[in-house]
Order: structure tokens, then C-alpha cells, then sequence
């Protein structure tokens, strides 16, 4: 399969400049469900191309055909009619069959898709209005924390998702993995996928909720499982205590200031719940929902004006001075 | 073909002026401008900013701020206290009797700077837009009219009938009996 | 009628042409002036009228088109702002769908049905006339809130809750909700007026199985309105009610449920695409016959297709919602019924293809269309048949993959064959030819442009680009085919200007248009081009579902039709078979009054729900006056 | 083209009666239009009862009756409905006139307990979505009976106007006499609906 499904993909990238092997790509399949559903992909365009192939042939044929002689437009010719209809009725047919296959083969492949886990990765992902609160379960409740618009997960265990949402319909996708599923207010909905090979994929809200519909994006970050258990210890621990004076003002500003209102950072006063968490905001590579990569200059520039990077965000522009701007920066900085 | 061309007209004026218009990041100066209220010395009525006014009060007028208002209504927790309106350990809304006025410039005083009774001040938590939202929000759950600008419910369990049924009592001048 | 004879029979037995046609024309013309303009209910006047709005509409629709296009041509560009992008897709959507697409298959049937049938007007012209000024109306409030920043913000689709009263700040979304009971109004007035008008006045000896394709599909087109329509206006009256008085349909804390919008929306809107696509299908056959020069090969299992079609329609709503969540044994059917939809399709087309294979095609404007239309439209319904399947569209749903899907399923399969019945239809409606080089032209930049856009969206959808976004960042590797595709819209957009170019030329300096330019076979092209305001002297009677063809010099024709009021000729259901000289209304100024009276009670109940009570005053007296007998001599009986 | 007399009609009559008569037919499809949404609506009042836990929601079942007397008015009025039908087809102008009459006031009348109705429902649009869908169910009859009254009330006065006469109102009489079964039909499953299912 390897092969061919590459030569494939080099044909399919053959339009200028694409690049089909990215992140975020149902072309560059990272797990079993994203590759049976790349094959049902395939399969259909395949079958699709050579009935359409057929058709523009036939028309080609009729329109470009040698005829005899002129004849009256109402001509009675019997025998005609009869092998036309012939052949109409054989091309139904051969639609009714290729249609059937089709429709086998998709049953097919949802069925494959099927199967629970019982050592699945639990966890619960919450839509807002434009970024995802992530909620690693656990039966031990000392073990469940929360973290936001990144997730990782170990590679070869299923990972199983709930998925809700807090105002409007959004929609998980991470292409590379598995196909999408809604996050609807009022409904619980889950969704399942194995990550096969260690490696960061992009996903994004796939259904449209608002203003910054485009700008909602998370990662999936695939490792061993003993990097993730690593991951996972230090995301349980309160937030890392800072080591300059800056980011202890920093800190000072963080709580004071309106960003605590809706920020939680634990280990500190900051309890709001509004907004991420951002205990250890500066582990994830992105900040804002996959808008900025998380530099301390990222952050600046987030707080000082995330209304510009942002238009219609949920945060706002808190005015602060640039001696506390560069202070919480820092600050945001240090909570690796 | 006349009344073609005039129903144009007609519409924008129903559509007031910029009843619509989202305004998603104010300029800092104008927005450390909205910040200058001068109040009475009894804390109660005042002047509203000149910026405020020289915008054209958007946030008693805007759709999209009264929506912002409404929002931060919940996520600020007002709730806790005044409920949907309808009051708790805090005044109602609701009865159109307020203890500081129905004026903009106390409503924005009191979330800013907060009030003796147990109002928290809310300045530290908001920006100026913010409590602006806010207070054209809150000015509209006890107005006698429905604003046609305003938001309606939420999708929650209601507390109350819908909004544009508000107020729930008419005509309660009298204080509140407590 | 001063210049009628009143002394004089008023039969039109043994009346010579010349003076049948003096006399018809005074009884049937319509008064100048604007009132006169105003009270029009000559079906070719409004059809005229809805096909050049219509056109309008099409062409700031374009426009908005190519702002998106714009603004995606590279990543994070910032030519449009998130707030104006979303108005911008949300009301190209909605008019294209709702302000362009129903009404100008409609409009073709309005005008064409009549004629085509052969009969002197529509059925309820009085209705028709104001289905035209309901829909004005209707197209001017989304594009007046658009230019007042007030535009719907919410998709086409306007999927609660973002839609609803917490999420959709302001009137954006109730605009976009009475917008739908405008079109809605005006496309089940229509529609009425059509089954009534093939039901009942078919030129006498016109069975069923005479009569010509488009107007079979416009029977069908009918119902499916008739029947879908009604979900839309049930799902936009809830969500105003939803919004404005605070009802709880789409609220799950109050027992309502944000699933039972979608499934409201959708059984209106799959429908909706067969809705604008099966018209197409008639211009199809019917331009397929004319030019391959014999009868439409497999009439009968054509029209069994079209039923097929019509009733699948209904089976396959789901399909829109296939992640989100419904259990596996309902998404198992909706697969099902979505592929099998391909099979009448396909019988459509072989249908078309045997034709062509048989005829001796000429290749004129129109038939390019056609020809461009089956190539592009195929992919499209292969496309279809891919998203139906359930675990590949979790895959491309609401990816660019599913945009290029249904583009080209609608200006493929609908768009294309529209321009070529404009094409085929123009001498005829405007008594000009339009230019067969320019059509040429048209028809190759439209082909090429349409196809060069919108097939590289499939990819754009496979490498992971969800639709509806204002931007996307440079690290996705979008911005390369995205930049190719909106160049390529430059070509599509050429190709559309030069089409409105060489209409608009046509109509000042086209060639005149004889009777029957394209030696076709059907009943529209046995009167003058453009048709009188009777449409036939004398009503035809027909023998042969290719009359033209069947009896070329000569039209046979019925005579004893009065000459004194407006009268046409009732026929029997199935057999055409004549039953009654029924009299059609005159000219009449109440249905464009009630229009008006109508918006101006669906604008105020945006903004106040009494305005439904005192609204309904106006409304109720411009009716009275509407249907009160005014003793002119179409009231006898 | 040249024509040719292949068919003279001048013998047929000048109106079409019935199943002659766009009228009729118009009316057909548009009972068909609004069927559907009669339909629809039932369907999301049964598509809301699927989902919620308990039915009626924090309400108790409405009260039988206004909306059983209504119920046995309309389909009382059927009687004088399918008479007044019968008696426009017979051309008979003095009983038409008197039953014209009669189906203004029949239609008038179960008014008067729609009016109760709604207070019988026990809820409130805005309670929650069960009482959304009963006042949207009730206030869609109501506009149908309202229409429709509005109708009969107009073609009454017209009847004893010199229009009166004219073949062709008796055949509006025979429209809106089928028209009027509609709306009593329609009204039978909403009535179940709102009243027999939540006490199942």
C-alpha cells in the first residue's frame, strides 16, 4: 500500500507549489483511523476518476462520431431506439452496481472504525468561543488537571475524547488522526483515535462559531509513553517558582491586575476561570489558540494588544505600563 | 418603482446609526477617556465623559456592546447577587427602583469604584470598555421599555420571563419593600 | 377598447390575423405609465423582470465572491476584517442560494412555462405579480442591512446557537431569517402558480406524456418546494420567535434541542439543491433535443428520473450532519439514499449522451454550455456520491473539499445549463440574437475559469483547510493554491462580465430574432419573437410532444375564444382534453400594494412582535381589494 | 407560422367548475403547503417529547376544557360546512346566502375558547420549549381560523352584494367550504397533541 499511496500523493501534489505533507493533512496520516480513511479516500477518487473518465469518453464519442446522411429530426428508426436503450439500460446498470460497491465498501470501513477501548487515554475537551479547554481525567481525582488548546498523548494507546461545548457548535479536528466530530451545546459526543508515530499535528475547529472561527486551532502532541508520563507529572505540579525579580513582579502585576479575574495559574492567587489555564502556559508551543508561538515576545504582544492579533477575542485589552507589560511577560515566560 | 427607492431610506432609519457596527478594539486614548466620569460629590448622577458622548453613548445604543455587556453580566459573576435582575443579596434590577439612579455615569461608578452596601468595586477586573458594556447591559434590565437593541435570554434555565416582557412589575416607584 | 367593434361578434371565429392580433393586443396589453408598469400581470413581464433581478442579484453576489476571493489569495492577509468577512460569506451565501438561484429557475419557468404549454398566461397572475414584489423587497433588506453593517454575520445555514439570542448579537440573524420569509413567499407563490398552470392549462391534446422536459421539471420543482419550503419557514419563524420573544426551541437547558434546527434546516435544504438543480436538467433535455436534431432520447424514463429524484430528495437530509454524533443505523440509511440518488442521475445522463450520440448536434452557444455542463457537473456528482459515504466525510466535511463539491453541483450542474438557456431563450424573450462569438467566449472562460478555481479546492479540503475561515496562517502551505484559485477567479469572473457584456449589448444591436431561430421543436417558438402580449392568436392543439417538428409549416390551432375579455383555455389533468373557456384577471395595481403592505409587517416584526398584529390590517384591506369583483367582463361566467 | 382550425371551443363553458377550476386546485396545493407545516410542526412537537425526560416539562397537562368545546364546535361545524357545499353546487343562492351566514358566525365562535385555551396550557412560551411549541401549535391553528374567518366574513358581505349572483362566488363558496375542512382537520392531531399526549 505504502508505495503506491505515496506515488499517489506525488501526483495529487502535482498543482504549483502545494505542499501536501503538512501538519494538518488528510493526506499525511499519522494513525490507524487516518489511514483506513485515507484508503476509503482512494478507493472512491479512484473509481470516481475512471467513471468520469468513462463519461467524457462517451460524450466525446457522440459529439466527434461520423454520421451518415441528414435525416428528419423525427425520423422513425426502430431498431436504433431499441440498441440505444440497450446501452442505456447497461450503463444504469453498471451505475447501480458501482454504486452498491461503493456503499459496501464505506459500511466496511465504518465498521472497521469501530471498537472500543478499555486502556483508552481519557480526556474531555470543551469548546469556547475561540479556544479548548482540555481536561486529562483520571479516576484519581489528585490526577485530573486541566491545561488548554494543546494535548499530548502517548503513541500506540487509543486516546478517547468527550467532547462538549460551552456556547456554540464547534467542531474537533485533527486530520492527520481521525476524522472530525461536532462539539454541540446540550449533547456529549466522543471521538477515538490511536496516534501511531511520535510527532506534532495541528487541529482546528472545523465548524463555523463566530468571529474568530479561523483562529482556533490546537496540537496533538504524539511521543513515547515515557515522555508523556514525564509530561504529565509536571502538568499535576502547581505552577514553577520564578527565579528573577522580574518575574516576581511579574507575578505581582499577573495577580493584581484584571488577569487573574478570568486566569488560573496554580500555585498562585490566580483562580479565574474564563480563560485557559495557564499554570504552565509556557510548555505548550503556542499561545492564543494556535495564533502565536509562545515566546516571551508572543506574550507582550499578546497582552498588549490581543484585540489586533485577534480582532473580537474574549481577552481584553487590560492598559498596563510598559514596565509591568515587560514584567508579566517574564512572568508568562517562566511558567514552563 | 418609487417606493422602491424610498424603502432604503426607510430602513436605514430604523437601523438607527450604528446600532450594528462592532467595534472590537478601542484606541487606548480613548478608551483612558471613557474613563473620566466626574460624579457628584453623593457619588449618585454626574457628567459622562466628553469622549463618551462625543462617540454618541454607543454603549446604550450598540447591539453588539449590549451583547458584551450582557456576557460579562455572567462571567463576572454579577449574578451572585442581583440574579437575572431579579435581586438576591443585592438590589433587583428588575423593579426599576435603583438606590443610586438609572443614569449611566452611577451604574458605571458603582461597578468601577463599587458602593458601600457590599458592592465590590470592579475596576480592578475590568477594563474602562468593560464596565461600559456592562452598565448599558445592566441600564436595560430595568428599563420600562425593551430596548429593540438589546440581547434577549440566555440558553439557560430562566429565572424569569423573557426580556422583552421586562420589567417583570411595572410601575414600582416606591422602593422596594425590605 | 375603443378601437373594438363592439357590434361585432366577439368570438374570434373567422377573424382574419390582422385584425384577431389588433384586437387581442388592445384586451391583453399592459397600460403604460408607472402605474400601468406597477399593475402588470403579463407573465413575460415578470418573468422578464425576475430574470434581469435575478441577473442582478448573481452579479453582487460575484462581487462578494471575489472580496473572499481576495482576501484568502494569501495567508493572513487583512484586506477583509473578520466581522465584514463573515457578512461577506454569509450573504453570499444566502444570495446566491435563496436571491439568485430559486428565483431565476423560477423566473424561466414563469416566463417559458406558459408559452411552452401554449396558453395566454400563467394561472393567478395576480399572484405572480406579487410573488415579483415580494421578493424585491425581500433581496433589497439583505443587501440594504449588508450596506449598514447589519448584514447576517452567521453562515447561510445560520446553525443555532451562534445564530440564536444569546450568541447572535443585534438584528444580523433576524435579517437573515425574514429575508427567507420574503424568497419563501414569493418561490411557494410560484409554485403554485406553476402546478396550477401545467395542471390545468395545457394546450388542448397535450397529455401527459407530450409534455416538453422543462416543464415536467418545473412540475416537479414545484412540489418539492411546495413541500420543502414550508420547513424553512417553520425553522426561520422559530428562530425569530426564538430571539425576539424569547420562546426556548433551540435552548437544551429549557428542553429544547440545537440538533433540531439542523434537522429543520436540512429538510429544506437538500431538497433546496434539487430544487435548483432539476430545473437545469430541463434547459438540458430540452437544448440536448434541439441541437443533436431529433427527440430527447428515453423521454419516459427521464421523467421517472426527475421523480426519482424528487422524492430521493426528501430521504437524504442527514447527510449534512454526518459528525455530529447520530447514531450509526440512521447514518447508515442517509448513506444509503444519498448514493442511490446517483442512479437517476445517471440515467439522466446517459439519457443526454444516447441523444447526442444518436442526433447530429449543432454546435451552437447553448449546447457548449451543455456540453461543459455534463463534464463539470459529473465531478460534482461523483464528488456527492464520495461525502455521502460516512466515514469519508468526517474526512471533508466543512473542508474546501465540500465547497468545490457543491460548487460545482450548482454552477456546474445549474449555473452552466442557465447560461446556455439564456442563450438558447434570448432571441426568444427579447426578439434579439445574442453574439455567437462572444458565446463562445463566454462559454470557454466560464469552462476554464470555473474549473481552474474550484478544482484545487478539493485539495485545498484534503491538506486540511476548513471552510468559512477569514484567514489562515503562512506555516499551512495553503497560501500557494490558494493564490492559484483566486487567480483563477479573475478568469471565471472575466468570463461572467463579458456574458453580462454581450446580454446587454445583444439587447441594443443584437440581430433580429426570427420566429424560430433554432428550428426547435416546442410550442414557445411557434409565436413572434418576442411574443405578443397573448402569446398565440389562436391557443395551439397539439399532437406530438415535438409539435414544432411534427407539423413544421403549419400550427393547428383552436378557434371560439372570445375576443371581449381576457380568456384562455381550461384542459383536463391527464388528456388535455378541453373543459371550459376560463377568463384570466386583468391588470391590477392591489398585489404590489399588498407587497408592500407585507414588508413593511415583516420588517416592523423584527423589531416588535405586535407588529405581526397591527401589521396585519394593511395587509388584510389590500387583499379585499385584491380579490373584490370589479365587474369588468373576465368576472362573468 | 400559418395557422390551421383544428379545434373550436367556442361551445364550452365560460368558468370552470371544480376540478375545472384553478381555484380549486390552487387551494389544493396551498392545503398541501401549509399540511406540511402542519406536519412539521407535529414533528418537532414529537422530536422535543422524544428528547425530555418527563413530558409535559414542569407543567401540568393543560386543561381539557376550552379545547374540547373547541373541538366539538368545529367539528360541528362540518355539518352546516358540507350543506353549504352542496347547496353552492345546486346553485341554490337563498340557502347559500343563509349558510354563508351561518359558517361566519360557526367561524367566529370557536374563537371564544381558543381565546381560553391559551390559559389552559398551563405554561408560558417562555417557560420552556414545551410551552413554546404549544402556544406556536395553538397560535398556527388560530391564524389558519382567523384567515379563514376573515374569508367566509368577506365572501358573506359579497354575497349579498350584486357580485352575489355570479357563478363564479359560488364557486369561492365551494373553495372556502373546503378550505374550512382543512382547518378543521388539521386542528384533530393538534389537539391530540396538546391535549391526550401529555396525559398518556
Amino acid at each position: 500500500m505504502r508505495p503506491r499511496l505515496k506515488a499517489l500523493l506525488g501526483a495529487a501534489c502535482a498543482l504549483p507549489g502545494a505542499s501536501c505533507v503538512g501538519w494538518q493533512s488528510t493526506l499525511s496520516p499519522q494513525g490507524p483511523h487516518a489511514e483506513s480513511l485515507l484508503r476509503l479516500i482512494f478507493a472512491f477518487a479512484i473509481v470516481c476518476a475512471l467513471v468520469w473518465i468513462l463519461v467524457v469518453a462517451m460524450l466525446a464519442g457522440a459529439l466527434m462520431r461520423r454520421r451518415r446522411i441528414s435525416r428528419e429530426p423525427l425520423a422513425s428508426r426502430p431498431r436504433e431506439e431499441r440498441r440505444l436503450g440497450m446501452l442505456v439500460g447497461a450503463a444504469t446498470a453498471a451505475t447501480v452496481v458501482v454504486i452498491t460497491g461503493l456503499t459496501v465498501l464505506s459500511f466496511v470501513a465504518t465498521r472497521g472504525l469501530e471498537a472500543s477501548h478499555d486502556d483508552a487515554l481519557k480526556l474531555r475537551m470543551r469548546g469556547y468561543q475561540w479556544w479548548w479547554e482540555v481536561t486529562y481525567l483520571d479516576p484519581r481525582p489528585d490526577r485530573i488537571f486541566l491545561t488548554a488548546n494543546e494535548i499530548h498523548v502517548p503513541i500506540g494507546r487509543p486516546v478517547e475524547i468527550e467532547l462538549s461545548a460551552a456556547d456554540v457548535i464547534h467542531s474537533f479536528w485533527v486530520p492527520s488522526l481521525a476524522g472530525k466530530k461536532d462539539l454541540i451545546p446540550g449533547r456529549d459526543n466522543a471521538i477515538t483515535f490511536t496516534a501511531t508515530r511520535p510527532g506534532v499535528y495541528r487541529g482546528q475547529c472545523a465548524e463555523f462559531c463566530g468571529l474568530q472561527h479561523a483562529h482556533m486551532a490546537f496540537l496533538v502532541i504524539a511521543e513515547p509513553p515515557e515522555a508523556f508520563d514525564g509530561w504529565r507529572r509536571a502538568q499535576l505540579t502547581d505552577a514553577s517558582a520564578q527565579t528573577t525579580s522580574e518575574e516576581e513582579r511579574g507575578r505581582g502585576v499577573f495577580t493584581q491586575k484584571a488577569c487573574a479575574a478570568c486566569h488560573t495559574v496554580r500555585g498562585t492567587s490566580a483562580s479565574g476561570s474564563l480563560g485557559p489555564d495557564l499554570t504552565h502556559v509556557a510548555s505548550r508551543r503556542y499561545i492564543a489558540a494556535g495564533l502565536l508561538e509562545s515566546t516571551r515576545g508572543s506574550f507582550a504582544a499578546w497582552i498588549a494588544d490581543p484585540e489586533t492579533l485577534k480582532p473580537g477575542s474574549n481577552m481584553p485589552n487590560v492598559p498596563l505600563t510598559s514596565d509591568d507589560l515587560r514584567d508579566v511577560s517574564a512572568f508568562m515566560a517562566s511558567l514552563k | 418603482m418609487r417606493l422602491v427607492v424610498v424603502m432604503p431610506f426607510a430602513m436605514l432609519a430604523l437601523a438607527g446609526c450604528q446600532r450594528e457596527e462592532r467595534s472590537l478594539r478601542l484606541d487606548p486614548p480613548v478608551e483612558a477617556g471613557l474613563d473620566e466620569v466626574r460624579v457628584m460629590s453623593n457619588g449618585i448622577g454626574g457628567a459622562p465623559p466628553k469622549v463618551y458622548v462625543a462617540l454618541g453613548r454607543p454603549y446604550e445604543n450598540n447591539a453588539f456592546d449590549l451583547d458584551q455587556g450582557k456576557r460579562l453580566y455572567d462571567w463576572f459573576g454579577c449574578t451572585g447577587c442581583h440574579a437575572h435582575g431579579g435581586g438576591n443579596t443585592g438590589p433587583a434590577f428588575l423593579d426599576g427602583w435603583w438606590q443610586y439612579g438609572a443614569d449611566p455615569v452611577s451604574i458605571f461608578v458603582s461597578i468601577r469604584d463599587g458602593r458601600t452596601a457590599g458592592m465590590p468595586a470592579f475596576g480592578r477586573y475590568l477594563t474602562t470598555e468593560q464596565i461600559w458594556q456592562l452598565t448599558g447591559y445592566v441600564q436595560t434590565i430595568g428599563a420600562y421599555s425593551a430596548k429593540t437593541a438589546a440581547p434577549s435570554r440566555n440558553d439557560e434555565m430562566q429565572s424569569r420571563p423573557s426580556e422583552n416582557r421586562a420589567p417583570a412589575t411595572l410601575g414600582a416607584l416606591q422602593p422596594p419593600s425590605r | 377598447m375603443s378601437t373594438l367593434d363592439i357590434s361585432s361578434d366577439p368570438r374570434d371565429t373567422g377573424l382574419d390575423e390582422r385584425a384577431l392580433a389588433r384586437r387581442l393586443a388592445d384586451l391583453w396589453q399592459t397600460p403604460r405609465g408607472i402605474i400601468g408598469t406597477l399593475s402588470s400581470v403579463d407573465h413575460k413581464i415578470i418573468g422578464r423582470r425576475y430574470i434581469v433581478t435575478a441577473f442582478f442579484f448573481l452579479l453582487l453576489g460575484g462581487v462578494l465572491a471575489l472580496a473572499i476571493r481576495i482576501q484568502l489569495a494569501k495567508p493572513e492577509n487583512r484586506f477583509l476584517a473578520p466581522d465584514l468577512y463573515n457578512q461577506v460569506f454569509t450573504v453570499h451565501g444566502a444570495n446566491m442560494m435563496f436571491l439568485f438561484a430559486v428565483p431565476v429557475m423560477e423566473a424561466f419557468a414563469v416566463y417559458l412555462v406558459p408559452l411552452m404549454i401554449g396558453t395566454r398566461n400563467i394561472a393567478f397572475p395576480r399572484l405572480n405579480a406579487f410573488s415579483y414584489w415580494i421578493y424585491l423587497p425581500g433581496g433589497i433588506t439583505l443587501w440594504v442591512a449588508f450596506a449598514l453593517d447589519m448584514g447576517p454575520d452567521v453562515g447561510w445555514f445560520a446553525y443555532v446557537p451562534l445564530s440564536g439570542p444569546q450568541y447572535g448579537a443585534g438584528k444580523r440573524a433576524d435579517i437573515w431569517a425574514q429575508m427567507i420569509t420574503f424568497t419563501e413567499v414569493s418561490a411557494l407563490a410560484v409554485a403554485v402558480e406553476l402546478v396550477v398552470t401545467i395542471f390545468k392549462q395545457r394546450a388542448p391534446g397535450m397529455s401527459l406524456d407530450k409534455i416538453p422536459l422543462f416543464v415536467w421539471s418545473m412540475l416537479v420543482t414545484s412540489f418539492l418546494i411546495i413541500m420543502a419550503m414550508p420547513a424553512i419557514m417553520v425553522a426561520s419563524t422559530t428562530l425569530i420567535l426564538d430571539r425576539l420573544v424569547g420562546t426556548h426551541f433551540y435552548n437544551p437547558a429549557e428542553g429544547g434541542d440545537v440538533l433540531l434546527w439542523q434537522h429543520l434546516f436540512w429538510f429544506f435544504g437538500h431538497p433546496e439543491v434539487y430544487i435548483i438543480f432539476l430545473p437545469a436538467v430541463g434547459m438540458v433535455s430540452t437544448i440536448v433535443s434541439t441541437f443533436a436534431r431529433r427527440p430527447i432520447f428515453g423521454y419516459l424514463p427521464l421523467v421517472l428520473a426527475l421523480f426519482a429524484t424528487g422524492i430521493l430528495a426528501f430521504g437524504l437530509w442527514v447527510h449534512h450532519m454526518f459528525v455530529v454524533g447520530l447514531p450509526r443505523v440512521g447514518e447508515s440509511f442517509f448513506t444509503a439514499s444519498s448514493m442511490a440518488i446517483a442512479v437517476p442521475n445517471g440515467i439522466q445522463i446517459f439519457c443526454w449522451l444516447a441523444t447526442l450520440w444518436d442526433g447530429r448536434p449543432v454546435f451552437k452557444t447553448p449546447l457548449l454550455f451543455v456540453i461543459a455542463f455534463i463534464i463539470t457537473f459529473v465531478i460534482g456528482g461523483l464528488t456527492g456520491v464520495m461525502v455521502a459515504s460516512v466515514p469519508l466525510d468526517t474526512q471533508v466535511h466543512d473542508t474546501y473539499f465540500v465547497v468545490a463539491h457543491f460548487h460545482y453541483v450548482l454552477v456546474g450542474g445549474a449555473v452552466f445549463p442557465l447560461l446556455g438557456a439564456v442563450y438558447y431563450w434570448y432571441p426568444k424573450i427579447i426578439g434579439r440574437m445574442m453574439s455567437e462569438r462572444l458565446g463562445r467566449w463566454v462559454a470557454g472562460l466560464v469552462f476554464v475559469g470555473f474549473n481552474l478555481t474550484f478544482f484545487p479546492m478539493h485539495i485545498l479540503g484534503l491538506i486540511g483547510m476548513p471552510r468559512r475561515v477569514y484567514t489562515y496562517g503562512p506555516e499551512m502551505n495553503w497560501g500557494s493554491i490558494n493564490l492559484f484559485v483566486s487567480l483563477s477567479a479573475a478568469i471565471l469572473a472575466a468570463g461572467f462580465l463579458l456574458f453580462f457584456v454581450d446580454a446587454i449589448r445583444s439587447a441594443f444591436s443584437g440581430e433580429p430574432a426570427p420566429e424560430n431561430p433554432w428550428n426547435a421543436p416546442t410550442l414557445e417558438w411557434a409565436t413572434s419573437s418576442p411574443p405578443p402580449s397573448y402569446n398565440f392568436e389562436r391557443i395551439p392543439v397539439v399532437s406530438s410532444s415535438d409539435p414544432l417538428w411534427e407539423t413544421p409549416e403549419t400550427l393547428p390551432v383552436a378557434t371560439g375564444l372570445r375576443t371581449d375579455r381576457r380568456e384562455l383555455l381550461l384542459t383536463s389533468l391527464s388528456e388535455a382534453n378541453p373543459q371550459a373557456r376560463e377568463s384570466s384577471p386583468r391588470d391590477s395595481i392591489w398585489p404590489f400594494l399588498a407587497a408592500i403592505a407585507t414588508t413593511v409587517m415583516l420588517i416592523s416584526s423584527i423589531f416588535s412582535a405586535w407588529a405581526v398584529v397591527w401589521g396585519s390590517v394593511p395587509i388584510a384591506v389590500t387583499l379585499i381589494a385584491w380579490f373584490w369583483p370589479k365587474g369588468t367582463p373576465e368576472d362573468a361566467a | 407560422m400559418r395557422q390551421r382550425i383544428a379545434l373550436d371551443v367556442s361551445e364550452l363553458p365560460m368558468h370552470g367548475l371544480e376540478g375545472a377550476s384553478p381555484t380549486w386546485w390552487g387551494t389544493f396545493a396551498f392545503m398541501l403547503l401549509e399540511g406540511t407545516g402542519f406536519a412539521l410542526v407535529i414533528a418537532m412537537y414529537l422530536y422535543l417529547l422524544d428528547l425530555a425526560p418527563q413530558w409535559p416539562i414542569g407543567a401540568e397537562p393543560p386543561r381539557l376544557g376550552p379545547g374540547t368545546a373547541l373541538t366539538v364546535i368545529l367539528i360541528a361545524s362540518l355539518v352546516p360546512n358540507l350543506f353549504i357545499s352542496r347547496w353552492a353546487r345546486e346553485r341554490n343562492m337563498r340557502k347559500v346566502r343563509f349558510g354563508i351566514v351561518i359558517m361566519s358566525l360557526l367561524g367566529i365562535a370557536p374563537l371564544i375558547p381558543r381565546a381560553f385555551e391559551f390559559s389552559a396550557l398551563n405554561t408560558s412560551w417562555d417557560s420552556n420549549a414545551y410551552g413554546s411549541i404549544l402556544w406556536t401549535m395553538l397560535g398556527l391553528h388560530t391564524t389558519h381560523i382567523v384567515t379563514d374567518v376573515a374569508d367566509t366574513i368577506v365572501l358573506a358581505v359579497l354575497m349579498f352584494t350584486r357580485h352575489g349572483t355570479n357563478l363564479r362566488r359560488l364557486g369561492d363558496v365551494q373553495d372556502n367550504a373546503l378550505y374550512w375542512n382543512f382547518v378543521v382537520l388539521t386542528w384533530l392531531p393538534l389537539y391530540i397533541c396538546i391535549y391526550w399526549i401529555p396525559r398518556l
